[in-house]
């Protein structure tokens, strides 16, 4: 059984049909070759897969992409706008916000779905606000750090 | 990991979606927002043949008032509950509660009508639920029917809830601003090891506790001590009954001992808030 | 570059991270391949059990499967998985990819599907029929060493996998006959488990008209995969290509040779067809190595006045049902660094190495560090304690003096370079120590649960001598000018989030005074990198970073040969400056590497017997250790009611020598005091009495989140190392080390007044409270 | 105390059956009775005297596991004891275990203490470890439910 999705990814559309079973994390990842994304868990806890749904962030693991169906998806590849890195990615590169990289794009969507609720959060609001992302290397500091430059450096732009 | 293959059919109204539960029985099952479903599929705990999904089901999701009491869709998110204006102003525990409730993302997906259904005992809108003494309405083939937060969790992952009805609404009171929902996570999943509902009125408390036992449950005994009385002593007093009668859970994260002992501490924290609130 | 401020010692940026903050670094499992097949494995549920019959009909019927193998299929066309430790009488069992007629521990492997798509292989594993026939499972090693216990391998006859014992110093039988008193102690130190984001992946891709086999994978050692696979495979060295592409994480999960690497790579050898494998964080949990879980049992003699004489210490290490490719030897590391900053005169280390129906242990992050570090730093509170003697006072006390660097110690190392009193002093500044001590006062008064907890540390890193390592110490760099002036670096360490990217591109435009935007590094592909040692033990840098500058070094040398030819001179009259070839007194005229570079390549102009091109590599074997040290002060407040732990004050002052990139050097602290968070205070492995595993899932096992990570002070001092150019000391495990006891001795510190004197790892609120209870009711 | 001590599940349940003790001891050896009143009992063969080949399909409403299991019933002593030991295996793992069981004679009843000592292994251990105990007694208190109501309806 397949069932036909067509929803939008990073401002495109797509289109195709499924298994109701695919997981909205492998259809961005192996339909839309969109492998920014990343899976490191299987209970929704860890957040590495965590994108944008209708501008709210959700566990794409915890989700099937028949859910979706509708929806504009906005992934870590769509988040530059024009070129220009969207400024929690500049947070957490001017910050040292990641070492291995692997949690950084859940991490990023999620901080980016907290600034649009909290324009200008405490570090202890930031932590707060990405419990539902692990990182097992930076320890954290320079992740807060990150989106606090960004919540600060974020301009009336175009940014979501 | 990856969840078994299944029929995927998404009802537009409640009567679809009861139709087809009747013609599908136990082999369906109903996906609001998923997040206790879908982990379960995906360690093929869970492997429905049909999972009808109701999140589109327009006329499930709002948040309203009529008549003294907030009705709430079954699939209205956390984050919704969370970030209600009407359920802050007029009935905060609830949206207290939900800000504790997983993380933003598991909020923004996550709905009260399938966390309630669920009924993990250490979700955590079991205690206000109790404690609000909120009201659940079922839908199924032989119509509505209303049951009592106190008549809803029967068991362990266990409600009132028939096989072939689907939760629709759930109402709660308006509330003074007398209410407090104190947690203490298990560290790992951020389930609750004890999590203390109480709403506090110049007639009395109530007490909803959820995480302790196999299915959460009205501290009776902490009402009845405590009665109208709002010095310390008395709330302390009164706390310490707060695992009375029930046989708490034990496990790698707390043992049972130690959860009725959070069950006293968080009822001793949660009167202590709701009446200085 | 011609601006007069070095890029070492500055905080820059990383070069790595546009493409992973924009999503596009590619990871193990973001690799496409046409027609790529996909394995998933069935594990055992069994800590122990006889596998009477497998029935794989129903499996292979399924659509979309291609096959389904067990270890009849393959334990004979793909060799055991190695162990490189060299123990002197080691038992080891034969580690077969899958299971054999048994399985010994819950996640053995014992069958694999490949199927076209990995719903499917998941769907087929779900058809294997396996007929168990369980047996008692040894759980815990301290009673699998009492005779009668059941056997882990019953074949083997005994549990014991080996016993190490170093006597070092001075008399140990002389020092505890001297002693005023003995100190006894016994600590655990937990199972844990490592968990990088990332769970472990494999593509392996075979070539049949070349014969070559391409396996990339999520490790941290390519190399010596290169090294160890051939003999489990079949294939020569030089047919095999490694390529660890970006890797989500390793804290040693990833430093070694795994059955599912070997296995993917027969697979695609046998299939004809690239196979892809991808580890669920279940697998992870139960299937990937945990670290630590050690039992020790520690004496220290000690006179009155404090001074120490001889430490001894007996530990159980359990290593788990296999040994993987380090597991017996990281716990003899903690031999070497058992005295810690202290003078001690006289040890004894005897660690005796356990069987059980358990995953394996080996190196986490610090391996055989933390544990020496978490004993040592226990043991001096517990004997100011016993003394009343002021701890700091007790370790100043045994500190050596910065003049008597380098230290040779009992354990039989020499510490480099060290000043120990300097990182203490300075933390207590930071600290603000006096202040601390009457917030401790004021706390206490007002009922508060308040500690302080210090620690002061030294570890090894740097691995390291090649004499010293079971595979070779040695590490491998090449540095090319190219044509274009451009320079590539191409590096034998495999760095996985530690940023050597930047760092060495730091080092080489320093060296060779051009823009660093112009400096690219290479890593983590066999056919790029030849040689390599890879990345583990703090080597990175100090090893990796010593053989770049030595290859810079060489290229340089050999540009001033090509310059003077130009300049129509010596050698001797050529200098080198700002990136600028220059002959003073000679000519004024300068050459930029843009010109030299063409000339070396073009070789129009060459002096004789010149070899064209700007290239050089080097091996660098380094001729001791680095001994990284350091001060962590940790404040906390304990909740009374519930147990749980606040860390309200944290300062870390920490000596890795100089800093080529203060950012990177902070970052690396941080993550490895958070790694000692959850260490101190709620990680923990937990295997039930049958051998079931507990902790298979972040919902049970805890991480730390961004919730539980108090503000930081940081602070460092500067000693370079005498042993590498670079004067590096290498800092990728000191937080986890230093922390962990400095967050434990606060703890404890906060429930003195209690009466409590000693609690275990991790201490979980449970743990915490269930102490109050007993101990205030005892003195009540 | 490291490593930790987790004991495998150990349920101590004690239920009143109202019938007399031989009439209880009686049932607990009836395939049928015992068919009914298994929680989630699909089929139950005798394979010799005292021993069960059975199918359960156990759990919640959704998570359901199907289990092929085995049971033996041994140490007989009418009506007073006797030991039941089981053994079971499905896609989310297997169940393992005995449990003792002692009547004792009560006022119009039986009381029914059963220790039960429980053995669990695969996926349901790994990732469900906090809801078995829980779910071991539920399903212990189903069976003596059910047990009481084959009682009291066949009186």
């Amino acid at each position: 059984m397949t069932i036909p999705v067509r929803l939008r990814v990073n401002n495109a559309p797509r289109q195709h049909d499924i298994e109701p079973r695919v997981l909205l994390v492998h259809y961005l990842r192996d339909v839309c070759g969109l492998t920014g994304t990343h899976v490191g868990c299987e209970t929704g806890i860890c957040g590495a897969c965590t994108v944008l749904v209708d501008g709210k962030a959700v566990k794409s693991c915890t989700v099937f992409a028949v859910q979706a169906d509708g929806s504009e998806i906005t992934t870590i590849e769509g988040l530059a706008a024009n070129g220009v890195m969207h400024p929690v990615q500049q947070g957490f590169w001017e910050c040292h916000g990641l070492q291995c990289g692997y949690c950084t794009p859940g991490m990023i969507m999620a901080a980016v779905h907290l600034l649009t609720k909290q324009k200008a959060p405490t570090r202890g609001q930031i932590a707060s606000g990405l419990r539902g992302n692990l990182c097992r290397c930076t320890g954290y500091t320079h992740i807060i750090d990150a989106v606090s430059y960004a919540a600060s450096h974020a301009t009336e732009a175009a940014h979501v | 990991m990856y969840p078994a293959n299944f029929d995927y059919v998404r009802p537009s109204s409640v009567d679809e979606a009861v139709a087809l539960l009747q013609k599908h029985g136990d082999d369906a099952k109903v996906l609001a927002g998923g997040h206790s479903l879908i982990p379960a599929m995906k360690l093929r705990l869970a492997q429905p043949h049909v999972v009808i999904d109701i999140g589109r089901i327009a006329t499930l999701s709002y948040i309203r008032e009529a008549g003294g009491t907030i009705a709430i869709g079954a699939t209205t998110t956390h984050s919704e509950v969370e970030t209600s204006k009407l359920l802050r102003e007029k009935c905060p525990l609830l949206s207290e509660t939900a800000s504790h409730i997983g993380d933003l993302q598991v909020r923004n997906k996550g709905t009260i009508g399938g966390s309630l259904v669920h009924a993990d005992p250490a979700s955590d809108y079991p205690a206000p639920i109790l404690a609000l003494e909120a009201e659940i309405d079922l839908v199924g083939p032989r119509g509505k029917r209303t049951v009592r937060a106190d008549q809803f969790f029967v068991d362990l992952l266990q409600t009132a809830i028939a096989a072939d009805e689907i939760l629709t609404e759930v109402r709660v009171p308006v509330t003074s601003p007398s209410v407090a929902y104190i947690k203490t996570e298990q560290k790992a999943s951020g389930f609750a090891l004890a999590g203390v509902a109480v709403v506090a009125s110049p007639s009395g408390v109530r007490v909803g506790v959820t995480g302790v036992a196999p299915k959460a449950y009205r501290a009776t005994a902490v009402e009845q001590t405590i009665g109208n009385q709002r010095t310390a002593h008395a709330i302390e007093l009164a706390a310490a009954h707060a695992a009375d009668g029930v046989e708490p859970l034990g496990d790698i994260h707390a043992s049972a001992q130690f959860r009725a002992h959070l069950a006293r501490v968080n009822t001793r924290r949660a009167l202590e808030r709701a009446l200085s609130r | 570059m011609s601006d007069a401020t070095p890029y070492i010692g500055r905080a820059m940026k990383r070069v790595e991270d546009p493409r992973l903050i924009q999503g596009l670094g590619t990871y193990t499992d973001d690799l496409r391949l046409a027609g790529l097949l996909h394995a998933c494995i069935l594990r055992s549920p069994h800590a122990h059990a006889r596998i009477r019959r497998i029935e794989t009909s129903a499996a292979k019927a399924i659509p979309g499967v291609v096959a389904v193998f067990t270890g009849a299929d393959v334990n004979d066309s793909c060799g055991a998985v190695p162990c490189a430790a060299a123990i002197p009488d080691l038992k080891a069992p034969r580690h077969t990819v899958l299971a054999g007629d048994r399985v010994y521990f819950v996640g053995h492997a014992v069958a694999v599907a490949v199927a076209t798509d990995p719903y499917i292989a998941c769907d087929a594993i779900d058809e294997i029929e396996v007929d168990y026939d369980p047996l008692p499972a040894v759980v815990n090693a301290m009673e699998a060493l009492k005779s009668g216990s059941a056997l882990t391998h019953p074949d083997m006859g005994a549990n014991v996998a080996f016993t190490h014992v170093v006597n070092g110093g001075s008399d140990i039988d002389a020092a505890f006959r001297n002693a005023d008193r003995i100190i006894k102690h016994r600590l655990y130190h937990q199972r844990l488990t490592p968990m990088p984001i990332e769970p472990r992946a494999v593509v392996a891709s075979y070539h049949r008209g070349e014969g070559t086999l391409t396996l990339w994978t999520s490790t941290q050692i390519p190399h010596l995969l290169r090294t160890l696979l051939p003999n489990m495979l079949g294939i020569p060295e030089t047919k095999l290509r490694i390529v660890a592409p970006e890797v989500g994480g390793g804290f040693g999960a990833k430093l070694n040779v795994y059955a599912e690497e070997a296995l993917c790579a027969h697979l695609a050898m046998r299939l004809s067809a690239p196979v892809k494998w991808v580890e669920s964080r279940r697998e992870n949990a139960a299937s990937t190595i945990h670290g630590r879980d050690q039992i020790g049992d520690y004496e220290v003699a000690v006179k009155n006045d404090g001074r120490i004489l001889g430490l001894k210490a007996t530990s159980v290490a359990d290593l788990g049902a296999y040994l993987q490719l380090l597991t017996p030897a990281v716990p003899t590391l903690t031999g070497l660094v058992l005295t810690g900053c202290y003078k001690i005169p006289a040890i004894r280390f005897e660690v005796v190495g356990v069987y059980t129906n358990k995953m394996a242990t080996d190196a986490y992050r610090g391996a055989g560090r933390p544990e020496a570090t978490y004993l040592i730093e226990r043991l001096m509170d517990v004997v100011a304690n016993e003394l009343k003697i002021d701890r700091l006072d007790l370790r100043l006390k045994h500190f050596p003096a910065p003049g008597d660097f380098p230290f040779a110690t009992s354990c039989g190392v020499t510490y480099d370079s060290g000043n120990y009193q300097g990182t203490l002093a300075k933390a207590k500044q930071l600290a603000d120590w006096d202040a601390l001590m009457a917030d401790r006062k004021a706390a206490r008064a007002a009922g508060k649960l308040f500690g302080v907890g210090v620690s002061t540390y030294v570890e090894i890193c740097a691995m390291g001598p090649s004499k010293a390592m079971p595979a070779g110490g040695w590490e491998w760099g090449c540095v090319r000018m190219e044509i274009s002036a451009k320079v590539t670096v191409i590096t034998g360490v495999t760095p996985h989030g530690q940023g050597q990217e930047t760092s060495f591109a730091q080092i080489v435009a320093d060296r060779l005074g051009v823009p660093i935007e112009d400096v690219a590094v290479l890593k983590g592909d066999t056919n790029v990198a030849h040689y390599g040692r890879d990345t583990y033990g703090s080597r990175g840098t100090a090893v990796g970073g010593t053989a770049i500058v030595m290859s810079v070094d060489k290229v340089i040398k050999k540009a001033k040969t090509l310059a003077a030819h130009l300049f129509e001179t010596l050698d001797d009259y050529v200098v080198f400056e700002n990136g600028k070839f220059k002959a003073p007194g000679i000519t004024a005229r300068e050459i930029a590497w843009s010109e030299l570079a063409a000339e070396a390549y073009l070789a129009k102009n060459l002096p004789a017997g010149f070899e064209p091109g700007l290239e050089a590599s080097s091996f660098f074997e380094p001729e001791n250790f680095t001994f990284p040290f350091g001060t962590h002060i940790c404040a906390v407040e304990v909740d009374r009611d519930t147990g749980e732990v606040a860390i309200t004050k944290y300062v870390a002052v920490d000596d890795c020598g100089n800093q080529i990139n203060p950012l990177l050097v902070e970052g690396q602290v941080q993550g490895g005091i958070a790694h000692a968070i959850g260490q101190a205070l709620f990680e923990q492995t937990i295997y039930d009495e049958n051998g079931q595993l507990l902790t298979g899932e972040f919902m049970d096992y805890a991480i730390p989140r961004a919730t539980d990570i108090p503000e930081y002070t940081l602070g460092s001092t500067v000693t370079p190392s005498p042993v590498n150019p670079l004067g590096v000391k290498g800092v990728g495990e000191a937080g986890t080390i230093g922390a962990t006891p400095a967050i434990a001795n606060a703890v404890i510190d906060a429930l003195t007044p209690l009466g409590v004197v000693h609690l275990d790892l991790p201490m979980t609120p449970e743990r915490i409270w269930r102490a109050m209870q007993t101990r205030t009711v005892a003195t009540v | 105390m490291w490593p930790p001590r987790v004991r495998k599940v150990k349920l101590t349940v004690s239920h009143s059956v109202p019938a007399d003790r031989q009439r209880v001891f009686d049932a607990l050896g009836d395939p049928a009775i015992l068919r009914r009143c298994i929680p989630g009992c699909e089929s139950l063969t005798a394979t010799a005297p005292d021993a069960y080949e059975a199918t359960l399909k156990i759990g919640v409403p959704g998570i359901k596991g199907v289990y092929a299991g085995i049971a033996a019933i041994s140490d007989k002593h009418p009506p007073e004891s006797l030991t039941l030991s089981f053994e079971g295996k499905g896609g989310p793992g297997f169940v393992r275990g005995s449990a003792a069981i002692v009547l004792s004679p009560g006022e119009a009843a039986t009381r029914v203490g059963c220790e039960a000592d429980v053995q669990v292994g695969g996926l349901i251990a790994a990732v469900g470890s906090r809801l078995i105990e829980a779910t071991a007694r539920k399903l212990a208190g189903d069976f003596f439910n059910q047990l009481s109501k084959e009682m009291s309806a066949t009186t």
